[in-house]
């Protein structure tokens, strides 16, 4: 399978994931319009539908989501998020049930709003133009009876330039894939390594960005790993010119 | 309808003339038997009943609606009596003051005149067209020719004036008082389109 | 209009009866009793009367018209026996059906308004923006000032109260009532505490 015969039926698109891609590069879809979770969904009903899991192009589909999610947050992001990242996770859980609850409350408040419309429908309103004879002739006030302040303070509220959203808080990638496929080329040279040694004292940018990195050489063919057990060491090999690259390493 | 006609009418059936006396109630002209009967799916026959109904409940004295026959088809009409009434509920001034829309759209116009509808709506971050067009028929603003785009450019009118009691646009109130950030050496229009720009959501703020 | 404030009114006087039937004939929006009362020159109470004495004339099963309030104000409205007929007569559907995305937008500004579609986009999780323009296109809400940060706000309209058949803001139900249940709610917090802890305390993100 490769990812473009991934087929999806949403909201705001419909058609192959790849081309739901290019159109959101080219900004003809709107990000911010697109529920990912769905597209996340559809991968995984496709899955399930195949039976099987193909690494290649798995990992190509998490890098490409990540990538979306990243964007999106960063176009959802605004100040307040900020003090949001301070929290510790507790708190972070409760800001995060407190607006899904809300989210919720609405979406079913939507629901009722739905019925009311259905009830009220083949209600009609008569919306014919007065007689002339009684259009609204319009008395012109009194001369002098509005304030000029209230154009000035207009033009002082379009003067206002909104606060910009701040960025700092995303972290600016000070390490490139590239850095780090050039550190693990080079530890690769002997043959072996476990991904601990590959990260060690790193911060968890770095070890997410090594992550890709990893991904990367296994996509070029150039190395395979294995993890005997959940959380257990993860040792990279070299694939070796004499070792064929095997497809299915799950 | 004759006294002879409606003798030889069936009796209305009360259905069939609530769904007439909604119809007539929802149609800006006079419908006709035929065009009632052919929408409410019934003999030509039986809406005339139903019109020869109506037209008892909804009859000069009975009612404040009155059904009228014209050119042919059905109509309802207020009673002349309420003529007074209706003036009065009706043709009130409008109310004086300015929605926040009209104030912002009636602002950039006073500072910036002429300019365009575009022009506008890229300072709001929002279209300004309906609040234009109050302020056109308020006659607060005018057309004033059109821009080197072919998009007609507005300006104030002397009703604008008078109405804010200036004697000329040089009394227009000065907007350092209610600039936000006075230190930006800027025109005013350039100000005014890079923040809208801004809220409508475009590239960041020049400084970021 | 309750039966026991009805039975304190007045008797109503037919006269003033017509000129009320008339003026909400003629009105586009749903009028309050005290602009009725001035528009005829009567006393709010006798204006109470008519109206209590219309809406037995004008209800369901007595007429293809009623009378609601609506908003504060009262209005006609016709009966939904004749939607059908209606359709054919005036060949154009009345209104199409909101989707789930306008219909959530709606519903938080009903709620919260004034609004802004920032404030919008934050609680749905996904951008409002086309379902708050189509929402705008069809008069269900409208531009109310702008916030601190130059957003504009929203608010809903007279045209939303009439379109759900609500007789003011106040008949919305409590949004509390759709609270997820305590048990609901602890373990959804379960569920988000023990992802967390997961992320936070798990080693490298390669060894899940």
């Amino acid at each position: 399978m490769t990812l473009p015969a991934l087929d999806l039926d949403l909201e705001v698109f419909t058609g192959p994931f790849d081309l739901l891609l290019a159109l959101v590069l080219r900004e003809e879809i709107d990000l911010l319009e697109l529920q990912i979770a769905d597209v996340v969904l559809a991968y995984l009903d496709h899955l399930e539908g195949r039976g099987e899991l193909d690494l290649e192009t798995a990992t190509e589909f998490i890098v490409l989501i990540a990538a979306l999610l990243e964007l999106k947050s960063r176009l959802m992001l605004s100040d307040d998020e900020e003090e949001l990242l301070d929290l510790d996770p507790g708190e972070a859980a409760e800001e995060l049930l407190e607006r899904m609850l809300d989210a919720r409350r609405y979406r079913s408040a939507s629901e009722h709003l739905i019925e009311l419309f259905e009830r009220e429908e083949g209600v009609r309103f008569r919306c014919t133009a007065l007689p002339a004879h009684l259009r609204r002739t319009i008395l012109m006030p009194s001369e002098g009876s509005q304030d000029p302040d209230v154009l000035g303070a207009a033009i002082g509220r379009l003067l206002r330039t909104p606060p910009a959203i701040s960025l700092r808080h995303i972290s600016i990638p000070r390490v490139t894939v590239a850095e780090r496929l050039e550190h693990l080329r080079g530890l690769l040279r002997r043959g072996r390594f476990s991904f601990e040694e590959a990260v060690r004292g790193a911060d968890r940018l770095t070890v997410a960005v090594t992550v890709f990195a990893l991904l990367e050489l296994y996509k070029r063919g150039e190395a395979w790993w294995e993890q005997e057990e959940s959380f257990g060491e993860i040792a990279v090999h070299a694939v070796a010119a004499a070792e064929p690259l095997r497809a299915r390493a799950v | 309808m004759s006294e002879e006609t409606a003798a030889e009418l069936p009796p209305s059936d009360p259905a069939l003339e609530r769904v007439i006396e909604a119809l007539l109630f929802l149609a800006p002209d006079p419908i006709a038997p035929s065009e009632l009967a052919s929408a409410a799916a019934a003999e030509e026959l039986s809406v005339i009943a139903a019109l020869a109904a109506l037209a008892e409940r909804y009859a000069p004295g009975q009612s404040g609606i009155h059904l009228r026959e014209l050119g042919g088809g059905f109509t309802f009409a207020s009673d002349p009596l309420a003529e007074d009434a209706a003036r009065r509920l009706f043709s009130r001034p409008r109310t004086s003051t300015l929605t926040p829309a009209q104030a912002e759209t009636l602002a950039i116009v006073a500072y910036l005149q002429p300019i365009s509808r575009p022009e506008i709506t890229r300072i709001r971050g929002v279209s300004a067209d309906s609040a234009a067009s109050t302020l056109l028929e308020r006659g607060l603003i005018e057309e004033s020719g059109r821009s080197q785009f072919g998009a007609v450019l507005y300006r104030t009118t002397v009703q604008f004036l008078k109405l804010f009691g200036l004697r000329s646009l040089q009394e227009r109130p000065d907007v350092a008082q209610w600039d936000p950030s006075p230190e930006e050496q800027a025109e005013l229009r350039e100000r005014l389109l890079r923040a809208g720009e801004a809220r409508a959501g475009g590239g960041p703020p020049a400084g970021e």
